[in-house]
């Protein structure tokens, strides 16, 4: 059952991915993507059910180990590259007519979106730290060709600087593995299993812990920088701001929740063999670093992708804030950030894609009175705002709330503090910007573009999932999320 | 063959390593800078020879076959490759002087062996200043990457980078599983594969491989 | 019942008064210019007159502009229930105090300033506008410099401040007392629309203030309008003579006793109006915006004196 | 894992046997939450039902507040949880009964007016009652969460209403300012809670309530209390989004913003200062009162200076809250003096002056909306003599412009001579710092006083008296019947009030007993008013003796002199054809106080005379004047330059050069090995 599940999470993206580059069906590439994104995400909720069901599973000889943590990860990753995937038929079509796309590389695109999901959906579920890293560079590698689609000047720029940081960044992250190994193959031997995430948790509190220090510093390094915390973020902005806005979805919304599962992870294994005080200590100073360094690009900015790919950069450092703040409250409200940033984001950068589209620049002073030209797009990019904001009734309220109290209980207070006013500076700069553009006196001779119903779904789609997890959280989500949490206070 | 052997055998190795990075900080030409490190991947394939031997552990073979393959000979062929089909300048352009350059290396090299300590690096196979020299040759790749321009040394900076840390995995930590092994080197196919593609590009947008073209996405 | 007595004596003797008051002030003011100046009676002939005439209303005049003289009026004969004028007690003693006093003269001026802007003549606007300017200057000085007087006693009931001064003088002349005559006397000009704030024979319109508000209004309005500003008057003067001056005034409240004391107030009252009537001769009319300058200064006395008083009690 | 709350979801189950004010209350709850949906069906939009489901769950929520408020007691719910560590909690106590039934009370105003006013959309309709219902919550809110949800979501609705369709610029402008300055102020809300909250060990006000904090970390919290309260209720110097937001938005919710929410920040002043803080420093007092009375003055002042009716209406807000705050800080300073019955009425004048401006403030801003309908402008230049063209509308505006002046026997003045009369006792009380503060207080209250008498007499004055200075002002006509008959029965309010204020006043007694543990007043329940210092009032036979003496000039003079004649005439203009354009203007009527408080208000005036070429003769002389707002443009302005120019330097890290990435990276990496390597 699970090994079913598994397999048709992995196969199904790939299959569809070669499927499309027959010559026949290259016409029906968007087609063929949407179904195999569904395929995906179906696989996704099976798994997703027989976790929440029966417990963490494992298959495949133990190479495959899925807990509720890799659950979170991996539904987040199915909905969205679902919507992304919808969102791309009417965009790349869009694309493709304006002449910014050359129409034999569509179904390019769509064979590396799937390769893309495909390398995106091993990382949460592969047990071994070592496949786990190999899936993650694999992300870098194919999500690099897919920055740079648009053969211009500036989204190779983009590219090359996404993967020459992204590979270097992973190098390092490779060393901490390398070292966790070592560490960890005096008491599991040789073989594959001292990678293994399962063997290592059991034996966690006898690592070294002067490795383990030194492992999780270049962990948190080198995939920090895929996860963009910052001084490290350099490259995200670029990226996120040139891809295609699906992609752009798919980078802000998921891609960056992969690095930050392995960095959790990791996390895990050094507080248990070095004390968690270190890796916390470590988790708040880039968090803050991140959000504080967020907010000067983030108040002076032109570029409406830009602006957003910036705020995931603070979005990130939020969650590692929350996480290195720990305790219950703090775990817990790191997992509920991370979902909600991913809905938001994701939703947002499809709908500014659509405005970017439709007012053919990515610039904010040339973007206003969007409420009035296209209703759908404005509301959308304001409700995503005002989410985003952390304004109630949305989850991230609840989960800055949970941030701030989890800091106070555990006698940080002042982090807490000082983390929020961070966070409701970059908050007030991005209600400012979109509150101009949603609302300002649009262009004379404007003409209002016409809403597709693709992109209609594929952006309120998430916005919905949100609302239903901020006012009517499931109890599966909840029970989900408190099992995530708990996995990464290291209390299984 | 013996272990000391072996330990001074990876020892030399890895110091002709660190030499070799020092060249190529020092080369003035890109053919150089491949040459050098094609030779840098000889040597640890070499180093990692010593360490199966040592230790006469399969896999251990198998990762050196795989640099010897990978990182000697296809990826400087895959760089050359593109020199020639592009026929751009050969000469190296570095933001800091030659001897500069070199100077810092070295001191790089003396300031790392000593700082870095190698406590908790008791490896099998007792060759103690192996971590360090490792940790000096990636430091020195990221040098490469920072000071010189060209797309393709900044490769061979990425490339010095892994070597580093392929020596330090072979030597402290008896290489990765073999799995993990086959996905790096896959990985890094993909990526000098990439790299081939982009250069391309960038020729053909830019007119040069000089990555101080790619400095218009600010702020 | 006695209260109602008291209350009735009070209306009474105020508006049987205040013209008398109004006219002595204004032929000793005469007698300074060395002129004859009218007759003493003079203001109770020009109020018969008035409200015998036929009242002339400008036709964008609404019923604000009708209805303002009764509010004026009664605020201000209101007003005179709270003020001791024979002893130590008054009327309505728990039901108002010497806020009530400035709140119903706030009000009677308010009344006023609104009943000379509805005609829509510059003039009553103009007026209006300088008065509830000068007003909002006025009203801390008075406010602060009566407040001085009510802490030692600790009570802000006019006729307990009387009582207490009266009582124990020692305690009752204090420097803050001083001070706070001083600012009184001050405002006692401003209020009252005398020069050096007010000119209350011109209708030049560079000068006036009250008469700019007025000059819309005739016959009966008229009339109430002028008896209003003479209580007001007299009840400022009296306040200045019974609670800066609060001397032989206790007594049990027996005719005998207010035959002793009714004189004494008089004489009090007449030797303040004369005064007034001394500064406002000797000294030239100032321009409206130099006003600052000398309600600034009465300020600033008047705090001097609360805070002498808080920090030497 | 263990969470300090189990998960539940929505709890809104109606009881029956619950007592009836839990189920009021919850009834209306759910009325507020459902009402948006009304506007999805024409029909009901048509019979703007939505504004009529507002104003029965306020009547519901008035009914309940009220009876808590004389009660006393305290009902608890749980509403909903969303996440393990928070849920919402409702309790709702005297105090926030009393705020509830302002907020309820100014909702069903609004919510009548607003169903016949015409400057609203759709989204307006909709959003209006969960603004309602957000107010509500917070002065209901029974925990942390609860208290920061609601507050967030006030923010958020009000922000909708304000800015509404975005156009034009200004109104944009100052929907984004308050959004930002709402929204960075909420921050230190947050920490003053959760610095209380850590102290007491709960999130829940009752247990923070039960174990009030001191000391050092009591004046952080007080302070952070200060910033984020005093920023939502328009202290200065934070007041700047106010006099913007608040005349933008259509009236009647201008009136729920100026009217209950500022109200709703000071309730949370209230709640920390009193029942959340032990008795503490006497300089937190000082200071508020300090804030208050900068408020007080300055406000008027501005209001004094501004030509547009709502405006003129926002800043007399100012004017008002920094009169409760000289209220609150009075009362503060005796808690700490451990002075409780002065105490008590200190705070019962701030409160009663809350409830009394919530009648007479509504009143003005809902009058400015049916101006507005009749004139379709709102500068004071452009209006005149509607008092014979709106006479309903008029009169209501005569009588909240006295009442808001603070003048006897309107309900203005009950409250400030409550406050006056506290001030008095703070300066005969001892201790010499407070002494002086009580009379620099009182200075400061006299000025505001005579200014906002002033300020009204210009405002009725204007508008209202004279001829009309516009085309549209004279073609004005009486608005419709929902709209001037709320203007009635709030001009009738404000006379109740304002004779029936010692039953007011003595039916806070739970509250005042609540936060203080004292009543301020000892006085049996007849018409006089008596506080513990002995000082009495009794609007009731003031305002008897008014009416008794009003007729006696007429009566007496109908008797002596027979009945009067009228016959109507030109106006006295010496001589020359009067216009309307002869008459005062807003700005000539303010010109005396602009001078006389020039060096606080600094305005500027520029005067251009332009000559028909050589003629000595001017052509044209243009005369320019205005009152630069200091806070803004000495304070915020410069802060602003200097963050964007910071930024901009900031942004230079970011140059574009791979290269330099690369090293941000290794210092990043190398700072940290060498750190562990030590």
């Amino acid at each position: 059952m699970i090994a079913a599940a598994v397999s048709g999470l992995v196969a199904a993206p790939i299959a569809a991915a070669l499927v499309i580059q027959i010559p026949l069906l290259r016409r029906f590439a968007g087609l063929l993507a949407l179904l195999g994104a569904m395929l995906t995400l179906i696989s996704a909720v099976l798994i997703a059910v027989e976790v929440q069901s029966n417990g963490p599973q494992s298959t495949f000889k133990d190479w495959i180990y899925v807990d509720s943590l890799s659950v979170v990860i991996l539904v987040l990753i199915a909905v969205v590259g679902v919507c992304a995937t919808l969102n791309s038929l009417p965009y790349i079509d869009e694309d493709v007519a304006s002449g910014h796309l050359r129409s034999q590389d569509a179904p390019r695109y769509y064979s590396l979106l799937m390769l893309f999901m495909a390398t995106m959906v091993i990382v949460p579920v592969v047990d071994n730290l070592g496949i786990m890293w190999v899936a993650i560079e694999a992300t870098t590698v194919v999500s690099v060709l897919l920055v740079s689609i648009y053969r211009t000047g500036q989204s190779l720029e983009a590219a090359w600087k996404y993967l020459v940081l992204g590979s270097v960044g992973i190098a390092m992250a490779l060393f901490g593995t390398m070292m966790t190994f070592y560490a960890s193959s005096p008491l599991l031997g040789e073989g594959s299993q001292s990678l293994a995430w399962t063997d290592l948790r059991a034996v966690a509190e006898q690592l070294d812990p002067d490795v383990m220090r030194l492992a999780f510093v270049f962990v948190l390094v080198g995939y920090g920088t895929k996860v963009g915390l910052a001084p490290m973020h350099t490259w995200l902005p670029d990226a996120h701001s040139q891809a295609p806005s699906p992609v752009s979805a798919l980078l802000s919304g998921v891609l960056l929740n992969c690095a930050l599962y392995a960095v959790l992870r990791f996390r895990v294994l050094t507080a248990a063999s070095a004390g968690s005080d270190y890796a916390d200590d470590l988790l708040i100073a880039f968090g803050l670093f991140s959000v504080g360094l967020a907010v000067p690009f983030l108040v002076v900015q032109h570029d409406i992708k830009r602006m957003l790919a910036y705020h995931s950069v603070e979005h990130m450092g939020i969650i590692a804030l929350a996480a290195g703040i720990g305790g219950p409250v703090g775990l817990y409200a790191a997992m509920l950030h991370l979902v909600a940033h991913s809905l938001t984001k994701s939703s947002l950068f499809m709908a500014a894609g659509s405005v970017v589209q439709a007012f053919n620049t990515r610039s904010m002073h040339r973007m206003r009175g969007v409420i009035k030209l296209a209703p759908f797009s404005g509301a959308s990019l304001i409700v995503g705002a005002l989410a985003l904001a952390g304004l109630p009734p949305f989850a991230m309220f609840t989960s800055e709330y949970g941030l701030v109290s989890g800091s106070f209980s555990s006698g940080q207070a002042l982090i807490g503090v000082i983390g929020l006013l961070l966070i409701a500076l970059a908050a007030a700069s991005l209600l400012y910007h979109t509150v101009h553009v949603a609302y300002g006196e649009p262009r004379p001779g404007k003409t209002a573009p016409r809403l597709r119903g693709a992109t209609l779904l594929s952006v309120s789609i998430p916005l919905l999932l949100l609302l239903l997890v901020s006012i009517a959280p499931p109890a599966a989500f909840d029970s989900a999320l408190r099992d995530a949490a708990s996995i990464i206070g290291g209390s299984e | 063959m013996s272990e000391a052997l072996a330990s001074n055998l990876i020892d030399d190795f890895a110091i002709g390593m660190v030499i070799a990075g020092i060249g190529i900080i020092w080369a003035r030409s890109l053919g150089w800078a491949l040459i050098l490190i094609g030779l840098q991947s000889t040597l640890l394939a070499g180093a990692a020879l010593g360490a199966a031997l040592a230790t006469d552990s399969t896999h251990i073979l198998a990762g050196a076959a795989l640099t010897l393959a990978v990182k000697s000979i296809v990826a400087p062929t895959v760089l050359w490759l593109v020199l020639l089909r592009l026929r751009t300048s050969h000469d190296v352009q570095a933001s800091i002087g030659q001897r500069t350059g070199t100077v810092i290396a070295i001191a790089m090299a003396l300031v790392f062996g000593q700082s870095l300590d190698a406590s908790p690096f008791r490896t099998a196979i007792g060759a103690e200043r192996v971590l360090p020299t490792a940790i000096t040759v990636m430091t020195m790749g990221i040098m490469v990457m920072v000071t010189h321009r060209q797309a393709i040394i900044q490769i061979v900076g990425f490339l010095m980078i892994e070597n580093g840390m392929a020596l330090a995995a072979l030597t402290a930590t008896y290489g990765m599983p073999l799995v993990v092994e086959l996905g790096i080197f896959l990985d890094l196919l993909l990526a000098v594969f990439v790299v081939f593609v982009y250069s391309g590009r960038m020729h053909a947008i830019f007119g040069s491989l000089d990555t101080h073209e790619l400095r218009t996405l600010k702020g | 019942m006695s209260a109602i007595v008291l209350g009735a004596g009070h209306l009474i003797a105020v508006v049987a008064i205040a013209p008398l008051l109004n006219g002595v002030i204004r032929s000793v003011k005469a007698r300074f210019q060395q002129r004859k100046g009218p007759p003493l009676l003079q203001n109770y002939f020009d109020l018969a007159k008035w409200l015998g005439r036929r009242e002339q209303l400008a036709q964008s005049t609404s019923y604000v502009h009708v209805l303002a003289p009764f509010g004026v009026l009664a605020a201000s004969l209101a007003a005179s229930l709270f003020v001791p004028m024979f002893g130590d007690n008054t009327p309505l003693t728990s039901s108002g105090d010497l806020l009530v006093l400035l709140g119903l003269f706030a009000l009677a001026r308010a009344l006023l300033a609104m009943g000379g802007m509805d005609s829509g003549g510059a003039f009553g606007q103009m007026g209006s506008s300088r008065e509830m300017a000068v007003s909002s200057l006025v009203e801390p000085v008075l406010l602060i410099s009566l407040v001085t007087l009510a802490v030692v006693p600790g009570t802000t009931r006019l006729g307990e401040i009387v009582a207490f001064g009266d009582s124990d003088p020692a305690k009752f002349l204090s420097v803050g007392w001083a001070l706070a005559a001083a600012a009184f006397a001050v405002v006692l000009v401003a209020e009252t629309g005398r020069i050096p704030v007010d000119n209350p024979d011109t209708h030049l319109e560079l000068t006036m203030i009250h008469e700019g508000m007025l000059i819309e209004y005739s016959g009966r309005s008229l009339a109430m309008m002028h008896l209003a500003h003479m209580v007001k008057q007299v009840l400022l003067i009296v306040l200045f003579a019974n609670v800066f001056l609060p001397f032989g005034l206790t007594g049990d409240h027996t005719v005998a006793n207010y035959a002793l004391i009714v004189p004494l107030i008089a004489a009090k009252v007449v030797m303040v109006a004369v005064g007034l009537a001394v500064a406002e001769s000797s000294f030239a009319k100032m321009r409206l915006f130099q006003l600052p300058d000398l309600l600034g200064a009465a300020a600033f006395v008047a705090m001097l004196g609360a805070a002498v008083t808080v920090l030497y009690r | 894992m263990v969470f300090h709350v189990e998960r539940h979801g929505a709890a809104v189950v109606i009881h029956l046997d619950d007592p009836w004010v839990n189920q009021a209350l919850k009834l209306a709850l759910l009325l507020l939450v459902a009402a948006p949906l009304t506007v999805l069906f024409p029909f009901t939009r048509r019979i703007k039902l939505i504004f009529w489901v507002v104003v029965a769950a306020s009547g519901l929520a008035l009914a309940a507040s009220i009876s808590i408020v004389i009660s006393g007691d305290l009902i608890e719910f749980r509403l909903w949880s969303p996440s393990p560590y928070a849920e919402l909690l409702v309790s709702l106590d005297a105090t926030g009964a009393f705020f509830a039934a302002i907020v309820a009370g100014v909702s069903i105003a609004a919510a009548v007016f607003g169903s016949s006013y015409a400057h609203h959309s759709a989204l307006d309709d909709a959003v209006l009652p969960l603004f309602v219902l957000s107010m509500l919550l917070v002065v209901a809110a029974g925990n942390i969460f609860a208290f920061l949800f609601a507050w967030e979501a006030m923010a958020l609705t009000s922000f909708v209403l304000v800015i509404g369709d975005g156009t034009p610029r200004p109104r944009r402008q100052a929907a984004i300012i308050y959004l930002v300055m709402t929204h960075v102020s909420s921050v230190f809300v947050v920490a003053a809670f959760f610095v209380l909250a850590n102290a007491a060990g709960s999130t829940s006000f009752v247990d923070m309530a039960a174990s009030p904090l001191e000391g050092q970390t009591g004046s952080i919290a007080f302070l952070c209390a200060l910033l984020g309260f005093g920023t939502k209720a328009g202290l200065m110097p934070l007041h700047i989004w106010l006099p913007r937001a608040h005349p933008v938005a259509p009236s009647h919710v201008s009136a729920l913003m100026s009217a209950a929410m500022v109200k709703v920040g000071l309730y949370g002043l209230i709640r920390v200062s009193f029942s959340m803080l032990a008795p503490g420093e006497v300089w937190w007092a000082l200071l508020l009162i300090g804030v208050g009375s900068v408020s007080a003055v300055m406000g008027v002042l501005y209001a004094l200076m501004e030509h547009e009716v709502k405006r003129i209406l926002a800043f007399s807000t100012v004017e008002n809250v920094g009169i409760i705050a000289i209220a609150l800080g009075t009362s503060l300073t005796f808690r700490a003096q451990a002075a409780p019955s002065l105490a008590a009425a200190a705070l019962v004048a701030g409160l009663v002056h809350a409830a009394n401006h919530a009648w007479f403030k509504t009143l003005l801003f809902l009058a400015a909306g049916s101006v507005q309908n009749a004139t379709h402008t709102l500068s004071l230049d452009k209006l005149g003599g509607l008092a014979k063209q709106m006479p309903v509308t008029g009169a209501a505006v005569l009588v909240g412009s006295l009442a808001i002046a603070a003048l006897p026997p309107f309900n203005g003045f009950v409250g400030e001579w409550m406050l006056m009369r506290s001030l008095i006792d703070l300066v005969a009380n001892e201790g010499s710092t407070s002494g002086l503060a009580g009379v620099a207080a009182l200075a400061a209250l006299a000025l505001t006083g005579g200014l906002a008498a002033a300020c009204f007499v210009r405002f009725f004055g204007i508008a209202f008296l004279g001829l009309p200075r516009s085309e549209a002002a004279s073609h004005a006509v009486e608005s419709a019947a929902p709209m001037y008959g709320t203007l009635a029965l709030l001009a009738l309010g404000c006379v109740v009030t304002g004779v029936g204020g010692p039953w007011l006043a003595r039916g806070l007694g739970a509250i005042s007993a609540e936060l203080t543990g004292a009543s301020g007043l000892t006085g049996q329940g007849d018409e006089v008013l008596v506080l513990s210092s002995g000082a009495s009032v009794s609007p009731l036979i003031i305002a008897g003796v008014l009416l008794l003496l009003a007729p006696m000039p007429w009566l007496l003079a109908r008797i002596f002199w027979g009945a009067n004649h009228r016959d109507r005439g030109a106006i006295w203009t010496t001589g020359v054809v009067h216009r309307p354009t002869m008459q005062y203007s807003a700005a000539s009527f303010a010109k005396p106080i602009r001078l006389f408080f020039g060096r606080l208000l600094l305005p500027e005036r520029k005067i251009e005379v332009h000559y028909h070429g050589a003629s000595p003769l001017p052509r044209l002389v243009s005369y320019t004047g205005r009152v630069p707002a200091l806070f803004e443009e000495r304070l915020f302005e410069p802060a602003r330059v200097a963050a964007i120019w910071m930024a901009s330097r900031v942004r230079l890290l970011q140059a574009g050069s791979v290269q330099f990435y690369l090293l941000y990276m290794m210092a990043a990496l190398l700072v940290l090995v060498l750190g562990v390597a030590r």
